[in-house]
């Protein structure tokens, strides 16, 4: 009978690694860590293989002698007591020995690559400020003097490295298929650096928050595009610059910056834009040709493409999609920062749009201070609230309209009159009417 | 944490090591003690010289509306709370030795045989111990210097209060021997409930001892 | 009830009232010493904070073995005392160094 | 042998007999109830986590509620499921096992049961309003100050595990003297069971590591409650400073949670292969060394939070040292099979499916305990599979099977050995199916701590493949729930010796009279039972009786075999009086922290009158009880 069990045993694990390599096989794997991506990642890689190569050697033994124990000495009817042993000091030294050896191999190269990985970065790497807020993520370019949120711009081939904060709890910094965590804490600078590699320029990788932050911790996810150097300074120089639209004297002529945008809202909106619950459709791109260098939405693979659906039940947020066609920026533009036309919290009491002014009255923040996420370039960008939604119309309205209700617990107060408000548990009698939403969402679209 | 020291009045029975039970989870519970008050001792250097604002321990602070700190430890009057509570030590050995002995000479009818009174002094030099640190308090507080104010102020009024509530908790068992002595005389007998209570009071003097140090002489 | 007292228990000597005496004036020697010491200029050289700390475990020691009469005790509560003492200290070493240095190059 | 279970195990019955139990045994088996009850609830919150897993973005439970399960989770597993499993075990074992007739105080241990059980409770029952613990089970500052929860979730977390936090160290003071103290004449240290030696190890861990978990939520309940600014980043406080204070508890935590399942399987292995355990001293010690190491290693929760290259060296290569001595043990396991004649009880089973599966564990520990590894692997779904592992396959294997091993000693009935088969390999294959794609899922980049994730990430399979195993578990679970209950009532009647093994706990009726030992035996050797029946099992060892004083000063008498069964009166041995002082203690102090929560609803004067109404009534209680007699 035991040798039946132990026959089941092994049938079953089999079974599971089976079922295990079909999976795999089935599938790929765009954030696996086993990558040779960055120089740290190939450190890290390479230890790796070290310890599951030893890991595997010990488990095959231990599972091995064991099962080979149990079989050979189950018992037999009637057999006599067995030999009766009580210890072996020749054999509890050896399974001292040769553990601690094991270990010493694994210790070697573990130490070499600490002291690597954390060595000062090279003086000539770009610096980037990566800041964490709940939830979402702020990049600076100090070396460069923009901010922008949520999408993080490197040049292949070059090493950059990060400079971590956190404005309130702790968060972590992740790119799988770039290199390790390091956590990101209030009052404590931590540092990390790799350099893409420079047959890298033109991917997109995914970023996650790995500390639990809170409510929406799973929805503090980021984007990283490695680009040509020759892109990348393309992209930063555009980003230096003021908002598209901006500063804007008269709302009147809102002609140059809209064509496009508007075409590309309407059209967006005219395709019956995802209905709720389901997937929504790709975001749309607005990348004017002679502006900076934007990474193009055409060569983000899909599951760089953020498929959050929209929140059904209690937390649906219904909007008038009919009305985004017709969305003005310019009316847009001024509803954004004065508090008149919305009775209440305008946008830039939060947010920066570079150049913008509240009506009445000075920038309410500097980078240094800021609430929510920078929107100067706000078009540029694919994704946006954590990368989880796509930049289209549609979301857009929605996240302006209830906030709360798009993502879990989220620090941008709703604003769409009528809407419920979690943080305040009542319901908004003030706010944004859908129409006016429509209008900030075409403003937003033009921010390039 | 009064559980740990619970069961006085178990019988005693054959044990294994000879030693009373009691005694043995007094001393379990005095080494958990030491990572009691290593936690708070060890937060309380490290947040040392982190506070971003006054005041501060040694240091004279301004604040921006230019009023002036001075530098908040008072050593002359916490040298004398010190004192008091090691010569607190000193009279529970004396209560210790005054029960054990009962009966015996040198200690019949002496003054070092009246354990009363030693009792009743330690509970009154810890009382007085804890008068100073109510001095104390309330003149850092009126100092400007509250649980509140910042990481220093959080970090000494928890580190020094919860050595201020284990004497307390002293005092009360101190009381409670002596009202035991009062109404039915502590005899040999009961020698081992003076003593759990003098290990314990002479370790919460030790926690002194180290925070003395730690805390007001080094800067 | 209690004919078979334990045994051991007091099987052990305590120290006597001449020791406590001496211990008491020991005690109140150093502490008067190291409150003198902290208003003299010796405060300001690299030799005061180590000498306190010598200072304070010699007190520390000193109640322990004698007002605690650990040194007359039975070995079992030496044991349950060091042990965990032992691994309070190093603990807070260990912590107070992970705190005071900077760690991150850069 | 007897051949009823029907012996009067305990003199009286009913609801109040057991409220104011002071009996080891009962209180045991209200540990085990209780706890078996807590594991039931986490893992029914664990079923809703992989259910709202098993696929890409979907909505079984909101983000919120989500948090709180996980946080939930883990803490009901590890505060309320594991700890008190083990507490039965000490509990009902550790004075059967030394040959004493309760522990060293039993009133006190009664006390540790009602705190436990209250303080569970207290920290339960918010998930029903959707107001759980939702910090994660390590609570890091500062999201768990008041700027970031507000609400009343984390003060339930704090307050609870607080209290909690009493009841262990009160048990823990409590066997260290019973280990200490209690033991029979000639019962040596070096001649004690391995599992009392291990809980010995673990109470130590306790009494260590408590304390600091203790100070550092004294922190943060001051910040939350009287303005204090321990975490708060405002007031330029280092948020690694609840890290490192939380993980100086919390890594000896984890061997608190392994050790006694270790000792367990010391006890199942020699009793099924006929053989003492091999390497007894070598088990023994290792089991200290790791408890010692223990407190050396915390850091390596924290090696992405940026301690620099020399901290994360030492603390990797303390890491490391520990899979020496726990491989030591390992082996030393096998070794004890080897050359045995095994027979396969689901007992003997789930021990060596500890074995098979606490070393899969083990090994990706020391994958975490190199740094630059670890940086890929931390907060991802590789250590989930890392701790349940030793979680699931160590520490509840191992008490799976100490259930199996004991439940004839503790109900007089065996467990049914079909359903047991079924419970191992459900249990055996759900529990691999569950965990082993987690390690695929966290090194191709799926985090913790998720509510929802897209799909095409190269996690959906795997999160399926874990979320069917669940499913099983479940399943795997009921079906030794059935056991444990029906055997209860038919299963087939257990003599004293129920498997001949070879300790004290053996010689004694099953289940055990209140007095345990009709007469204290003395003890010449590591296994007294087999002195008696096999002696040729312990030729080799040792064997020396204990002086003549020791033996007349405690009246005991040779080891045999007892099996009549009288009450305690008629033996004229004194018991304990029931009392209902340790519930009312245990009530008033779990009170006094739960008015507190009333200051967060702004009823300062409701909470104050609760508070210190009812540390009065504990205080009132103590000197009560301390001052009555216990016989
Ligand atoms: C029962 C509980 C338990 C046990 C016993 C262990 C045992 C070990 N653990 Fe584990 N651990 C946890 C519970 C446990 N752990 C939990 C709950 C967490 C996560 C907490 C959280 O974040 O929520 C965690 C996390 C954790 C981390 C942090 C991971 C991270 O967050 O990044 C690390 C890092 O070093 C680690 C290491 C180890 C090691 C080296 C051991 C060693 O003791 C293992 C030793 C055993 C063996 C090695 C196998 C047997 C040995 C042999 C067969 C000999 C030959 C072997 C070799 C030569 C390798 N553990
Ligand atoms: C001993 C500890 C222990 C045990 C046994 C388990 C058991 C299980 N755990 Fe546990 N888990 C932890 C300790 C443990 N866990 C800890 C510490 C964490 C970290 C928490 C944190 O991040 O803060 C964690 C986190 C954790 C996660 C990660 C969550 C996240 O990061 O988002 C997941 C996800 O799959 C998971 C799954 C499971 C499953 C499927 C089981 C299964 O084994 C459960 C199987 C189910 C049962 C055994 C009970 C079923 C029985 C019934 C339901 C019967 C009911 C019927 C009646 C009442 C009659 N656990
Ligand atoms: C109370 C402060 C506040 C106000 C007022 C506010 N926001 Fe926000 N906003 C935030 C915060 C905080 C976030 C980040 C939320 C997140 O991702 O969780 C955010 C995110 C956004 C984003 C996504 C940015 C990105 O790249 O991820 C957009 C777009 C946005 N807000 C637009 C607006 C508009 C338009 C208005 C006014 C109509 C507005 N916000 C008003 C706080 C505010
Ligand atoms: Cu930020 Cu998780
Ligand atoms: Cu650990």
């Amino acid at each position: 009978m035991p040798r039946k069990r132990s026959r089941r045993l092994s049938s079953a694990l089999i079974l599971m690694a089976g079922a295990l390599v079909v999976a795999a096989c089935g599938e790929k794997y765009p954030n696996s860590t086993f990558t040779h991506l960055t120089d740290f990642n190939t450190i890290i890689d390479g230890l790796w293989n070290r310890l599951l190569l030893l890991g595997t050697i010990v488990f095959v033994f231990v599972e091995t002698l064991l099962i080979f124990t149990i079989i050979k000495f189950r018992r037999r009817e009637g057999a006599p007591d067995p030999k009766q042993t009580h210890g072996n000091t020749t054999l509890e030294i050896t399974w001292t020995i040769i553990p601690a050896l094991i270990l010493v191999l694994i210790a070697v190269p573990t130490v070499d690559a600490i002291w690597k990985t954390e060595a000062k970065a090279s003086d000539s790497s770009i610096q980037v400020q990566v800041i964490g807020h709940q939830w979402w993520w702020e990049f600076r370019y100090p070396q460069y003097g923009f901010t922008t949120a949520n999408e993080l711009y490197l040049p292949a081939g070059r090493t950059v490295n990060f400079q971590l904060n956190s404005r309130d709890v702790i968060h972590s910094f992740w790119t799988p298929q770039l290199g390790g965590k390091r956590d990101v804490i209030a009052n404590r600078t931590n540092y990390i650096w790799y350099t893409p590699d420079s047959s890298l320029a033109g991917s997109v990788f995914n970023g996650f928050c790995t500390e639990y932050c809170g409510s929406s911790h799973a929805n503090m996810r980021f984007h990283v595009y490695a680009v040509s150097p020759a892109d990348f300074d393309s992209w930063a120089a555009h980003q230096k610059e003021n908002a598209a639209m901006s500063p804007i004297v008269a709302p009147a002529p809102a002609a140059p910056a809209t064509p496009a945008a508007a075409v590309k809202v309407a059209s967006a909106a005219t395709k019956p834009a995802a209905p709720a619950a389901t997937k929504p459709a790709a975001p749309v791109a607005a990348m004017p040709a002679s502006e900076g260098y934007v990474f193009p939405l055409a060569k983000m693979p899909p599951h760089t493409l953020p498929q959050t659906p929209f929140p059904v039940g209690d937390r649906e947020v219904k909007f008038d999609e009919s009305l985004l066609a017709g969305g003005d920026a310019a009316r847009g533009h001024e509803l954004v920062s004065n508090m008149a036309h919305m009775g209440d919290v305008p946008c830039l009491t939060c947010h920066i749009i570079k150049g913008e002014y509240m009506v009445a009255g000075k920038q309410m923040f500097t980078d240094d201070n800021a609430k929510a996420p920078n929107l100067t370039h706000f078009a540029t960008r694919h994704t946006f609230a954590g990368g989880i939604y796509p930049a289209t119309p549609a979301m857009l309205a929605r996240w302006v309209k209830n906030a709360e209700h798009m993502k879990p617990g989220s620090l941008m107060t709703t604003l769409g009159n009528g809407e419920y408000a979690p943080s305040m548990k009542s319901k908004r009698t003030t706010g944004l009417d859908d129409r006016q939403i429509a209008d900030i969402v075409a403003y937003l679209l033009s921010l390039k | 944490m009064a559980s740990a020291v619970a069961e006085v009045h178990e019988h005693t029975h054959y044990t294994t090591t000879g030693l009373d039970n009691r005694k043995v989870a007094i001393w379990a519970f005095i080494g958990s003690e030491c990572m009691l008050f290593m936690s708070l001792i060890s937060t309380y250097l490290i947040y040392k010289g982190k506070s971003i604002v006054g005041p501060f321990p040694h240091e004279a602070w301004t604040d921006p509306s230019g009023h002036v700190f001075k530098p908040i430890l008072n050593i002359p009057v916490t040298s004398q709370s010190t004192f008091v509570l090691l010569m607190s030590s000193l009279v529970m050995v004396l209560a210790l030795a005054a029960v054990e002995n009962r009966g015996k000479p040198g200690y019949q009818g002496t003054l070092l045989g009246n354990s009363k009174l030693w009792l009743a002094a330690t509970a009154a030099l810890g009382a007085t111990f804890l008068g100073y640190q109510a001095y104390e308090f309330t003149s850092f507080v009126h100092e400007g210097l509250t649980i509140h104010t910042n990481l220093f102020g959080s970090s000494f009024f928890t580190l020094t209060g919860f050595h201020g509530a284990h004497v307390t908790a002293g005092v009360l068992w101190l009381l409670t021997l002596l009202s035991i002595d009062i109404k039915r005389g502590l005899t040999p007998k009961d020698a081992l409930l003076v003593d759990i209570c003098a290990l314990y009071w002479h370790f919460v003097d030790v926690v002194w001892i180290a925070i003395f140090t730690l805390v007001y002489l080094i800067k | 009830m209690n004919d078979h007292a334990p045994h051991a228990d007091h099987a052990h000597e305590h120290p006597t009232w001449k020791q406590y005496k001496w211990v008491a004036l020991w005690l109140t020697l150093i502490t008067v010493f190291e409150v003198w010491i902290y208003y003299t200029p010796f405060k300001e050289t690299p030799y005061y904070i180590p000498l306190l700390l010598v200072l304070s475990a010699t007190k520390f020691a000193i109640v322990v073995l004698f007002y605690m009469h650990l040194k007359y005790d039975h070995k079992l509560f030496k044991a349950l005392f060091t042990g965990p003492l032992i691994i309070a200290v190093c603990t807070l070493l260990a912590l107070f160094a992970l705190f005071s240095h900077r760690a991150i190059p850069q | 042998m007897a051949t009823t279970a029907a012996t009067p195990s305990y003199e009286q019955t009913g609801i109040w007999s057991w409220i104011t139990t002071v009996d080891h045994k009962r209180i045991g088996a209200l540990y085990l109830y209780t706890a078996l009850f807590f594991f039931m609830f986490g893992g029914l919150e664990a079923g809703v986590i992989r259910w709202q897993l098993a696929q890409p973005n979907q909505h079984i439970v909101s983000a919120e509620l989500y948090n709180q399960l996980f946080t939930m989770h883990g803490t009901t597993m590890i505060f309320l499921a594991v700890m008190p499993l083990s507490a039965a075990f000490f509990n009902f074992l550790i004075p059967l096992q030394i040959g004493a007739r309760d522990v060293a105080f039993p009133r006190l241990n009664a006390f540790s049961y009602w705190v436990y059980v209250l303080g569970g409770t207290f920290m339960t029952l918010p998930i029903f309003f959707n107001t759980a613990p939702n910090g994660g089970w390590f609570g890091y500052a500062p999201l768990t100050t008041l700027p970031f929860s507000s609400g009343l979730n984390i003060d339930f977390w704090v307050m609870g595990l607080q209290i909690l936090g009493i009841s262990s160290l009160a048990a823990a003071f409590n066997f260290i003297t019973t280990i200490i103290n209690m033991r029979a004449p000639g019962m040596t240290l070096m001649r004690m069971p391995v599992f009392t030696w291990m809980s010995f190890v673990v109470q130590f861990l306790l009494v260590l590591a408590f304390p600091v978990i203790t100070i550092a939520l004294v922190f943060l309940l001051f910040d939350r409650f009287f303005g204090t600014n321990f975490y708060e980043i405002a007031a330029g406080a280092d948020p690694l400073l609840w890290q490192h204070l939380f993980w100086v508890f919390g890594h000896p935590e984890v061997y608190i949670l392994i050790l006694p399942a270790f000792g367990l399987v010391s006890e199942i292995l020699p009793t099924f292969s006929r053989k003492p355990l091999f390497g007894y001293n070598v088990v023994v010690y290792s089991g200290i060394m790791i408890g010692f190491l223990g407190f050396g290693v915390w850091a390596h929760h924290m090696f992405a939070v940026g301690m620099g290259a020399t901290a994360d060296t030492i603390f990797a290569l303390t890491t490391m040292l520990i899979g020496i001595p726990t491989g030591v043990k390992i082996f030393n396991w096998i070794a004890t099979m080897w050359g045995g004649q095994i027979r396969f009880t689901a007992a003997m089973k789930f021990a060596i499916g500890l074995i098979a599966l606490f070393t899969i564990g083990g090994i990706s520990g020391v994958m975490h305990s190199s740094p630059p590894a670890d940086l890929q692997q931390t907060d991802t779904y590789f250590v989930v599979a890392h701790f349940h592992y030793v979680l699931f396959g160590g520490s509840i294997m191992g008490i799976f099977g100490g259930i199996y091993f004991y439940y004839p000693k503790i109900t007089g009935r065996y467990m049914s050995e079909v359903l047991g088969t079924w419970h191992f390999w459900c249990t055996f294959i759900a529990m691999n199916l569950t965990f082993f794609p987690m390690h695929f899922s966290g090194m191709l980049g799926m985090p913790r701590r998720i509510y929802t994730y897209d799909a095409g990430q190269g996690w959906d399979t795997f999160n399926l493949i874990s979320s069917i195993g669940t499913g099983l578990l479940i399943l795997s679970t009921l079906i030794f729930v059935v056991n444990f209950l029906k055997s209860r009532k038919s299963g087939e009647v257990a003599p004293g010796d129920a498997w001949g093994a070879g300790t004290l706990e053996w010689t004694i009726p099953s289940p055990p009279p209140d007095y345990n030992f009709a007469e204290i035996p003395f003890v010449t050797s590591r296994y007294p039972l087999w002195d008696l029946k096999h002696p040729e099992r312990t030729s080799g060892i040792a064997h020396s009786a204990p002086d003549v004083m020791t033996i007349t000063d405690a009246h005991a008498t040779p080891v045999h075999e007892e099996m009549g069964h009288k009450t305690a009166a008629e033996l004229g041995i004194p018991m304990p009086f029931n009392t209902v002082k340790p519930l009312i203690a245990a009530a008033a102090l779990v009170a006094m922290f739960g008015g507190l929560l009333f200051m967060h609803t702004n009823q300062f004067a409701v909470a104050m009158t609760i508070t210190i109404g009812s540390a009065s009534l504990f205080v009132g209680t103590l000197y009560a009880w301390l001052t009555s007699p216990l016989e």
